[in-house]
């Protein structure tokens, strides 16, 4: 079978066209640097245009605000494992970011005077989520494109990044991707690349993600050796829709709504007395689980009830009108007349590429910086976020460390040479998709995935503990080794679905056991990792970042302190 | 260079499909007559016995037959071209169904009752 | 935003689809009453007797000549639209262009001879 | 319950020309038609292809023909399709590369026609530009567009004379051009004021009944339209 190949040369690479990457390529072609964006999917289509609720900026438009008290609120969110050097930089620049999006044009909601409006979100102990509507991400992620036609900036859309090239002499010099639409290798060269690729949200059975969230990123770089930071945090979001995790937002409980168990009762009182449905998510999908789990779900099933009916329907409609939407489709259920049910789903990864606070990518995890490489974004890990991510700090952090990390890369470009594209990574991303388009397997991609699945959800879930976790390493090793014998009907080069759902899924189990292995080894409960057999949070052994490597013998395992500044680690009520 | 389909007969239409195509068909018909009827009507300036001939050749059944088939042409596009009047200036958008079924009860009102006054 | 009055200098179709709009008003009215005064008032007969005199009135032979333009811009220009829709080469558009413009010259020619030349 | 699917099928590796394949399977009651395919994908027919991503009726990846006329598969409930088979196919006018996959290119192209971009020449506030709700409420709408294609696919204008900008461009422009802090509405005006624009649209519906974010295309044309001949006089 020949494939073709096609060489492009520029000066810098965006992977992935979410908030992050366009926020990137839009400072890039600010700063006239030639950039190429490279992606999955047509960017209006990255699932950063599914974020609903807000974006986090202390603006103080509705109540009396400051970034300290941004900071305090993140700090405290993230249980104490967030870096506070990186969330005192977040949380300043957050204000900036909010103006030079509107000036962009978003189209925020506004108070009756004009100015931007605000409302409450979990954990925030103000109303800090600027929002429109509940398609807050849709407009920020619209209008990012926008600009970035303005710009020029060159997409290549539709493309499936197969290697990282980190060459032998530590320098990352561009990646190398397959063609979906017409088949073909693609060797970009550049002199500075961004992984902006998002999250993991697949690996679960029930999530809010998209079908392209398969977490592509992270294995690309644990392929090449590179480690990954504090994977085992995995946000799962208190509000997806019954059995399908759609996400309905925070916001509609920033807005009011209640959670009521099979009995009724707005059981959040019993866990979170004071802030009750805008307590943190980890601690909100918490309750709602022991809920389910102690026979306190409505008949006696796996869900609970969200309730907004006391909200009124023109409140819904003009809030909430996706909301809305989406429940009468899918669950036939109108909010304004009955409670929605909902569940927890896998949401959103807390880890990743560990970065420096300007998104370069460390090498060792801690103090080397690779030369030419950055990640930004929720494939990112600064650590802003700690053990557990407060609603709307995610899309203001994609796009503040976007717009951050394309500044550096702008910068280290315009004195950075290009290092060649060694003939080896093309030989080895080749073979790589030969693999499967040339194996005569038996398993179907989709079987293993629906085995993980499983895996993930009942094992690496929501509550963990020792046996199931060292159940599901063994059970996901096996499966990595099962993809030497999967099947791709398609043989085709045009469009191949199989073939690209054989390379997520690939890339689905490299990281899983990074998630499961990092989940077994932490020995605490601490944000959104709960332990039921160490249900305690032990700062003394764990208050610190795990650095996993994939090693063919298992993950291996390093440390990193947390960088503490201005507070000190206490027990965290809400 | 994307190529261009004159039309998708499989596209499940909606009155407002249907309205236009109605519109168009019964337009180009118009054409066409308006460009007969300014002839016939300039036998006019030949004189009576011309113009009275003229009118005698196409007063058989089959002319008028047409003639109220031109009547029912005639009034679809005009309530129709109504409707999209009170679109285009009136914001109606929103109603466009609804004005297309007024429209097109107030053309079968007025047609096939009209049928006797072309027959008789 | 815009300002509602700053101009647009050349005519790229604003002024025809307004226009196509303004006309469709006059023709609405008096294509009904044109079928009402032939077809359901009066004899329903038509000769140089009874349709002559009428159409000898200065007032009606300057309603009809407003209808004759204004009926053939909505033909024409209408005609002009199905085409536009279809062919998107410039020269088959301007060469179809002019082809509509000579008829219509000839047919506003053929019927204002009428309308002039009718005497009682 | 069992449900036939008829899908269109070309691959331009192996087809000469399209065909239409028939496919029974086993549906559970809420599916959509994106689950279906995802179904046949998975277990009976790898070689399927066709575009999903957030299966939520944002992303506007999975915009498609379903029983003749343009809808989002992850939107479409199968039990709102009646009783008999599905016919599936892809979106009218644009060329095909494979199955329901279409080159959006084209449609894409058009939008950037239009300076699809916030423009703005006096100086900045330092915090944020002022809008009223009220303001914003003109935009709320025509800012919702996911960018599908459902709308310009489903355009007997565009199918004949891919020339024509499309609902979907015309929209952008309205969303920019009846934006109260935006400055270029006239140079975008200028653009759509054209034959191959505003003009070409004869108020089908067709891209409203396709909508499927429920957004009235043809209203916002209308009041694009009577912009254009206001700044006429």
């Amino acid at each position: 079978m020949q494939i073709e190949k096609y060489y492009h040369k520029s000066d810098a690479l965006v992977v992935g066209t979410g908030l992050a990457g366009l926020r990137a390529a839009l400072a890039l072609a600010d700063a006239g640097i030639d950039t190429i964006t490279i992606s999955k999917v047509y960017p209006t289509r990255s699932h950063s245009v599914a974020a609903q609720g807000g974006i986090a900026a202390a603006i103080a438009h509705a109540s009396d605000d400051s970034t300290e008290l941004h900071m305090w609120d993140t700090v405290k969110g993230s249980d104490f494992l967030g870096d506070q050097d990186a969330i005192e930089m977040f949380v300043n620049e957050a204000i900036k970011t909010v103006y030079e999006m509107e000036h962009m044009g978003v189209v925020f909601s506004r108070m009756p005077d004009g100015r931007i409006a605000q409302r409450r979100f979990g954990g925030h102990s103000r109303p800090r989520a600027v929002y429109a509507a509940d398609y807050t991400g849709h407009v920020l992620l619209h209008t990012l494109f926008e600009q970035c036609i303005k710009k020029k900036v060159r997409f290549f859309n539709e493309f499936f990044v197969l290697k990282l090239v980190l060459r032998d002499d530590g320098v990352v010099s561009g990646v190398i991707a397959w063609d979906i639409r017409n088949g073909g290798l693609h060797i970009f060269n550049a002199k500075a690349t961004l992984f902006a690729t998002g999250g993991f949200g697949r690996a679960f059975k029930i999530t809010s993600n998209s079908f392209t969230n398969t977490g592509d990123g992270l294995a690309l770089v644990l392929r090449e050796g590179l480690p990954i930071e504090d994977l085992e945090f995995v946000q799962f979001h208190p509000t997806g829709l019954y059995r399908l995790g759609i996400l309905v937002t925070e916001g509609a409980r920033g807005e009011g709504g209640y959670l009521l168990n099979g009995k009724g009762e707005r059981f959040m009182e019993r866990y979170a007395p004071e802030r009750m449905e805008l307590a943190p998510r980890d601690v909100v999908a918490r309750a709602e689980q022991t809920e389910i789990n102690e026979g306190r779900g409505i008949d006696g099933k796996d869900y609970v009830y969200l309730d907004l009916r006391h909200l009124g329907a023109e409140k819904i409609k003009e809030r909430l009108p996706q909301i809305r939407e989406l429940a009468m489709n899918f669950l036939g259920v109108d909010p304004i007349e009955e409670p929605i049910p909902i569940q927890p789903t896998a949401h959103y990864q807390m880890g990743g590429i560990p970065t420096t606070k300007r998104g370069e990518v460390l090498g060792d995890g801690k103090t080397e910086i690779i030369p030419g490489f950055y990640a930004a974004g929720e494939a990112a890990c600064v650590s802003i976020h700690g053990a557990n991510r407060l609603g709307t700090n995610s899309q203001q952090e994609a796009i503040t460390m976007g717009r951050i990390s394309g500044q550096a890369m702008a910068e280290f470009v315009k004195k950075a040479a290009l290092f060649p594209i060694p003939k080896e990574a093309v030989e080895e991303a080749e073979a790589h998709v030969r693999k499967y388009l040339e194996g005569k397997g038996s398993v179907r991609p989709f079987e293993l995935r629906e085995k993980l699945h499983e895996i993930m959800t009942g094992k690496v879930g929501i509550f963990r503990n020792e046996k199931d976790l060292s159940q599901a390493v063994k059970e996901i090793r096996e499966l990595e080794e099962e993809i030497h014998h999967i099947h791709v009907e398609d043989k085709g080069m045009k469009f191949n679905l199989d073939l690209q759902e054989a390379l997520e899924t690939e890339n689905l189990l490299v990281f899983s056991e990074v998630i499961a292995a990092g989940a077994l080894n932490r020995r605490e409960s601490r944000g959104a990792h709960y332990r039921v057999d160490y249900p305690k949070r032990d700062d003394e052994n764990w208050l610190k970042h795990t650095l996993a490597w994939k090693t063919p013998e298992g993950v291996r395992f390093d440390y990193k302190p947390v960088v503490i500044t201005k507070y000190q680690p206490q027990e965290r009520k809400y | 260079m994307l190529k261009p389909k004159w039309f998708y007969p499989s596209y499940r239409k909606d009155v407002g499909e249907w309205a236009w195509i109605l519109h168009r068909l019964g337009g180009l018909a118009l054409m066409f007559y308006l460009l007969l009827h300014i002839f016939v009507t300039n036998r006019l300036a030949a004189g009576p016995e011309a113009f009275n001939s003229t009118m005698e050749a196409l007063s058989t059944p089959l002319f008028k037959f047409l003639e109220w088939g031109l009547w029912g042409v005639i009034l679809f596009h005009a309530f129709n071209g109504i409707r999209l009047v009170l679109v285009d200036f009136a914001g109606a958008s929103k109603y466009q169904k609804l004005l297309f079924w007024i429209a097109f009860v107030l053309f079968l009102a007025l047609w096939i009752p009209a049928a006797w006054k072309f027959f008789l | 935003m815009i300002g509602s009055k700053s101009l647009v200098k050349r005519n790229k179709g604003a002024m025809a689809w307004f226009l196509q709009r303004l006309t469709a008003i006059y023709l609405f009215v008096f294509l009904i009453a044109h079928f009402v005064i032939m077809h359901f008032v009066g004899s329903g007969e038509v000769t140089y007797g009874t349709v002559a005199p009428r159409l000898s009135s200065p007032l009606w032979k300057a309603g009809d000549l407003l209808f004759l333009i204004f009926a053939l811009y909505h033909g024409i220009n209408g005609l002009w639209q199905v085409l536009e829709d279809y062919i998107r080469s410039r020269g088959l558009r301007l060469f179809l262009y002019s082809l509509l413009l000579t008829l219509a010259v000839i047919l506003f020619t053929v019927g204002a001879v009428t309308i002039f030349s009718v005497k009682a | 319950m069992k449900r036939k699917f008829k899908i269109f099928r070309y691959d331009p590796e192996k087809d000469r020309k399209p065909y239409y394949k028939e496919y029974e399977i086993e549906i559970e009651d809420g599916w959509t038609v994106l689950d279906a395919l995802n179904y046949i994908h998975w277990y009976v027919d790898g070689t399927l292809a066709y575009r999903r991503a957030c299966r939520s009726e944002i992303c506007g990846s999975c915009a498609m023909r379903i029983n003749g006329k343009n809808r989002l598969a992850c939107k479409t409930q199968i039990k709102t399709l009646g009783k008999g088979t599905i016919k599936i196919e892809p979106l009218p006018g644009l060329p095909i590369i494979k199955d329901m996959v279409v080159d959006m290119d084209p449609f894409f192209r058009n939008l950037e026609k239009v300076k699809p971009y916030f423009i703005k020449y006096s100086p900045l506030p330092e915090e944020e530009q002022l809008q009223t709700p009220e303001e914003r409420d003109l935009i709320n709408e025509a800012a919702m567009c996911i960018l599908c294609g459902a709308c310009t696919t489903s355009c007997p204008s565009f199918w004949a004379n891919p020339d024509y900008l499309g609902p979907a461009a015309l929209l952008k422009a309205y969303r920019f051009i009846f934006d109260s802090r935006d400055e270029g509405g006239k140079e975008r005006l200028e653009i759509i004021n054209d034959r191959n624009g505003l003009w070409r649209c004869h108020a089908i519906f067709n891209c409203t009944e396709a909508c499927p974010k429920d957004i009235n295309i043809t209203y916002y044309i209308k009041k694009l339209q009577n912009l254009a001949v206001n700044n006429q006089f």
